[in-house]
């Protein structure tokens, strides 16, 4: 119906491979694809038609080749249901697909020097990111962090599209031992980075978004919250957001996020409704500056 | 559109009985990036207060059995919103917009109502009875009691143009839902929407915490099927004048073929909205081709079905 | 048996907290072919009225999304069937009994709990409230109406020994579950059971008839888990002290770690028996694991864990 | 737990296959073929572990064999979600039984003659029947109806196992047009039958009963109440019987049957409670006779 927005399709599934401790599902999908920029997401149904799980899951796009007219690949670990169900397809399965979804990366106008922080899974969506910013010209560096070696994703891969790739374990399997925030400062010391992308679990945002406000930089986070619908419908994916405007509100992750800007979000609240937030108990003392500005959201 | 789909719900004429159901479609604009909104009978817009309003903490959904939870705790940045950004959206696209109402009290209810008549773009306008009453201690909602129910409704009929259809929401999980119906229509319903989430609670049973935020949450999806269908058949038995609009766990056309023979004359999808964002084009479709199917040519007269005919009768 | 596993539902020691639920495992005969029926906490005796009953037409059952509607209207041979072949027979297995009863009348549960009394071989009795009270004409039930509910209770607990306890089987559509138990409690109810089935219905969509006999079933299974688990949370909320059996759609072991997380001290499998016979012995093995899992070491200290730690908290 | 009584397992699908308008699942169930007698049924689960149909599928046993220690086949035609997932079935899937339930075809004592009456798939119980009167020296005539061809189940089987074979359909499209009960008349009295076996849907049942009463001939019916536990446990599956003494009884055609004496069924009186059975409003003037009786029920 739409050029850019998200196309729902059933898509024949390529293969199904494990990558490091996850399972990637690559699927034939030519209009997610086309549209696709990197940091958006697909949310994939699961179970079948008469499964008694009905919603969708959300998962980054890891990949987007051109093979087949276009294909996708997520990757995820096994989690509960519906992972455990989407383990077990093989090639030529179908799959329900809706995307792709959700605020991309913005993409740096010049070739600046960018970082990319990454944990367990979190790491999905920087593959393609690195390899937008590569095509303008950027450096990329990339730290990936996770509970143990095999949480790593795609090491080499890091490797050889970045100019550096540094690697934290909680357990010190591989890389330094200690979380991505240990290793992050030094990484944007060295690299001069001017802009910081992250991904992973809201603690390590958190701590990213710090290190990256210590130094001035922008910093672009992706988060996760739980989503029902994915396409903004359903209002059960809010984080609360302070807009340019000073007033925080509770957005929708699924289509204001997943990624937001680092140092909007207000992390310490996310969980809770800040009580000057827009419509929350104390937010009356800021006039109705808030109503105005939220007529542009959406 | 298929002329033989059309359906009355007293005054509110639509062309096909497939609306959405409330806080499940938002104003429309998001699902018409999957299907054209003005194909459905209409949009039903999420429950609108006077005020922004920012709702509850997260978590606020978790999954159950064929269900969810939710508890979004009304968030939406007020009437101002809907009138001049969505409401003249949906009109350009040429949808019906039934806009549900949630005052903070009775006299919000009629306040919304009052202004709501004044907009343009509002085919009816309905009234969600599960909000908390601010007079009750025990946290009840307006829906758990049926004088206060009486009074919103009342309210509203009288706030609104006499011409502008008001149906009321009501909840399933009330012990006389046709007690609850009976007070709506004697306060001038003109038709009645049901039923709202049912409330429920989940424990996420790897932090032995409730898994939504606050405990309690709105049960929706096909888990409550029979429990709307069973509320629809008790109501449109003892008023079979009143129109309904049945909801609850609607995933197919089959589960609106379901709804009409239970008695109403339109059904909404709502749950199945966040599934499948071409529900509402495809359970279109479906309802049409099984309303074919079973022989019907003109789908108001799927209207109480299961009424006509006993088991096995 | 595990000693960690034990808990109490008031006087009622019970080994382990998995029960079957009232009329979803008859006597435990059948089921004693798949799995030793004593090694359950107990069995919960299908509702025993005085009389024999014939119960409603067929059909009585039809399936829906992860749950199912039943009508069986309390079929059964009457009490002296129970006393004389029931019983004995569970005695003899090592199987404890929950006699669940069902008096077509208030001064009928008070002739129930005096015979029971008299009877070997009874561990409790449970008081099923979601009985048609004969005294309403618009087919409520005791549960309904806290003050009738209450009379009942106060009856069987007058007639009963007063070792045995008397739990009262509550229903979870009533619009304040808290105040349906608390009129049991102050009847002198020794333990709440909850809950019973919802009220809904189905419409077989090919010939547009009611799915099962005279339209209304109950409906049970994982479906109305939210529901159950929500309505135990409250009443655990409100009324700490007093000790609940949780049911409604318990499936598995995580299961009974959800509803005595939200406060149950034990928890029932009902429909589950019918789609998987094993399911009791299966349910309290993979409760085992799941506490275990969890650093618990002993089942009672699971009781209302949900209350002790916020969402995300 | 129990020697006779019925088992649950989780058997390996050896094939699956078409036989005429029916779909035939073989499973590897040594426990369940063991204790097989004709007429028994096994309940099938549907869907996996997070399906949201609940509720086991009954079927009736068509086939048991000894090889891989014993084997079980039932066959059905697809008729609703259970029946869907069930043909999509591939060898070496698992699927959970429970079986044999119910009670069987009783066997005359003696080489009596017995007539077989199936319609549509309810002709699949009669064929291990066929084979166990067979072995004990009854002649055996069958006559098989559906509502056309295809839906005649092992027309050659039939032959071949039976004196006689006869066949009905609708449509005439095989053998006589018209009812089973057209031709068995015709059948009872040139095979001088001493017996009849019957299982198709409830009208048919009815027919045959009174076809056999007319002739004096005791009947066995094997009924299809909708059922959701097939182990004695939900009481839904209730049919309304006249017990020897008199007394009817909503019996449950899952352990009381599905084989009844069809002279005992209420036919008239199915999906509902006839005034005078035991516990209904007519009852009490029968006194407590039905009581005492009752015990031996179960
Ligand atoms: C925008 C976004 C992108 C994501 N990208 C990835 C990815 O690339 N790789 C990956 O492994 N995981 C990713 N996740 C998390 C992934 O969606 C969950 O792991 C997955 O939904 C779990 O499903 P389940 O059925 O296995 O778990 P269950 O626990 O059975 O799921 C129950 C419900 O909770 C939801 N849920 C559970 N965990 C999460 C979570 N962490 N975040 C959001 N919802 C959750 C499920 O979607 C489902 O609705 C992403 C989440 C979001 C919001
Ligand atoms: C003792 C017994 C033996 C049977 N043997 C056979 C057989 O050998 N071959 C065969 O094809 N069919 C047989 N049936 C009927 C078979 O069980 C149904 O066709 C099947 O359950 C339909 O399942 P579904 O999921 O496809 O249909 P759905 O309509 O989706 O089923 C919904 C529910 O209704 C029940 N149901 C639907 N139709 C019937 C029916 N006719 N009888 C009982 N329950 C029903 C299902 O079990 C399920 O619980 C037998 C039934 C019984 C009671
Ligand atoms: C996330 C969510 C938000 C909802 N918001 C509203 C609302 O604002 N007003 C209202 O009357 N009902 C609301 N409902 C209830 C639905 O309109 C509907 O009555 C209910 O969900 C049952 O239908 P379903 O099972 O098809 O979802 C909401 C339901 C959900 C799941
Ligand atoms: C077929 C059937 C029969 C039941 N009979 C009784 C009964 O006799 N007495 C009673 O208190 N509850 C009865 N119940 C309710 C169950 O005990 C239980 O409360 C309810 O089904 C919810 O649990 P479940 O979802 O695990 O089945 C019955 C439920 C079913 C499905
Ligand atoms: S997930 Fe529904 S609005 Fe974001
Ligand atoms: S099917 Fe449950 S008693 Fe027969």
């Amino acid at each position: 119906m739409s050029d850019n927005g998200p196309v729902q399709i059933r898509c024949p599934v390529l293969n199904v491979r494990r990558v490091d401790a996850y399972v990637a599902i690559t699927v034939v999908a030519p209009g997610i694809a086309e549209r696709f920029r990197s940091g958006q997401f697909v949310s994939v149904g699961v179970g079948g038609d008469h499964s008694s799980t009905l919603l969708r899951r959300p998962f980054a796009v890891h990949d987007v080749k051109p093979d087949y007219g276009g294909t996708v690949e997520f990757l995820f670990s096994v989690k509960g249901t519906g992972t455990a169900w989407l383990a077990e397809r093989r090639a030529r399965d179908l799959l329900d697909l809706v995307g792709p979804l959700g605020r991309p990366f913005p993409l740096p106008r010049d070739p600046v020097n960018c970082v990319l922080v990454g944990g367990g899974s979190g790491a999905a969506p920087l593959f393609p990111l690195a390899q937008s910013l590569r095509r303008r010209g950027c450096r990329v560096d990339f730290v990936l962090g996770a509970a143990s070696a095999d949480g790593v994703l795609n090491a080499i891969t890091a490797r050889r599209l970045a100019e550096t790739a540094t690697f934290a374990t909680d357990d010190g399997s591989f890389g330094t031992r200690g979380r991505v925030t240990d290793v992050l400062d030094k990484v944007v010391r060295e690299g001069r980075s001017d802009a910081v992308y992250a991904c992973g679990p809201m603690p390590m945002l958190r701590s990213v978004t710090a290190v990256a406000e210590s130094h001035g930089l922008p910093v672009q986070v992706s988060v996760e919250e739980t989503m029902a619908c994915g396409t903004g419908i359903c209002m059960t994916c809010v984080i609360p957001v302070v807009g340019g405007d000073g007033v925080t509100r509770m957005v929708r992750s699924c289509v204001d996020g997943p990624v937001l800007r680092g140092e909007q979000v207000r992390f310490d609240d996310v969980g809770s409704i800040p009580f000057d937030a827009l419509g929350a108990p104390g937010w009356k003392g800021a006039g109705r500056r808030g109503v105005e500005q939220d007529r542009d959201i959406a | 559109m298929n002329a033989t789909l059309r359906t009355r719900v007293g005054a509110l004429e639509l062309p096909n009985p497939v609306v959405t159901a409330a806080g499940c479609a938002g104003a429309g604009r998001e699902l018409a990036q999957f299907f054209d909104i003005a194909s459905l009978g209409a949009v039903t817009t999420k429950s609108v207060m006077l005020e922004p309003h920012a709702g509850r903490p997260a978590p606020r959904m978790a999954e159950t059995p064929s269900g969810m939870l939710s508890t979004t705790g009304m968030q939406g940045p007020g009437l101002e919103v809907l009138l001049q950004r969505d409401l003249p959206w949906l009109r350009s696209r040429g949808g019906r917009a039934i806009v549900s109402v949630a005052g903070a009290g009775v006299g919000e209810f009629g306040e919304l109502a009052r202004r709501l008549s004044e907009a343009e773009g509002v085919s009816a306008v309905e009234v969600n009875l599960s909000c908390p009453d601010p007079e009750s201690s025990s946290g009840r909602t307006f829906a758990d009691d049926p004088d206060r129910a009486e009074q919103v409704v009342g309210t509203v009929r009288s706030q609104a143009r006499s011409e502008l259809p008001v149906l009321a929401k009501l909840a399933g999980d009330v012990p006389d839902v046709v007690e609850l119906a009976g007070a709506c229509v004697d306060a001038g319903a003109d038709g009645l929407s049901m039923i709202n989430t049912l409330r429920g609670m989940a424990v996420d049973t790897r932090t032995l915490r409730p898994a939504v935020a606050g405990g309690l949450g709105g049960l929706s999806g096909p888990a409550v099927r029979p429990i709307a269908v069973g509320c629809v058949y008790r109501v449109h038995e003892a008023l079979p004048e009143v129109p309904i609009i049945g909801m609850g766990g609607v995933r197919t056309g089959e589960d609106v073929l379901e709804f009409m023979a239970a008695g109403a004359s339109a059904a909404a999808v709502g749950t199945a909205n966040f599934s499948d964002p071409s529900a509402g084009a495809r359970v279109l479709r479906e309802f049409t081709e099984a309303m074919e199917d079973r022989g019907f040519t003109r789908a108001a007269d799927l209207v109480g079905a299961a009424h006509r005919t006993g088991p096995r009768g």
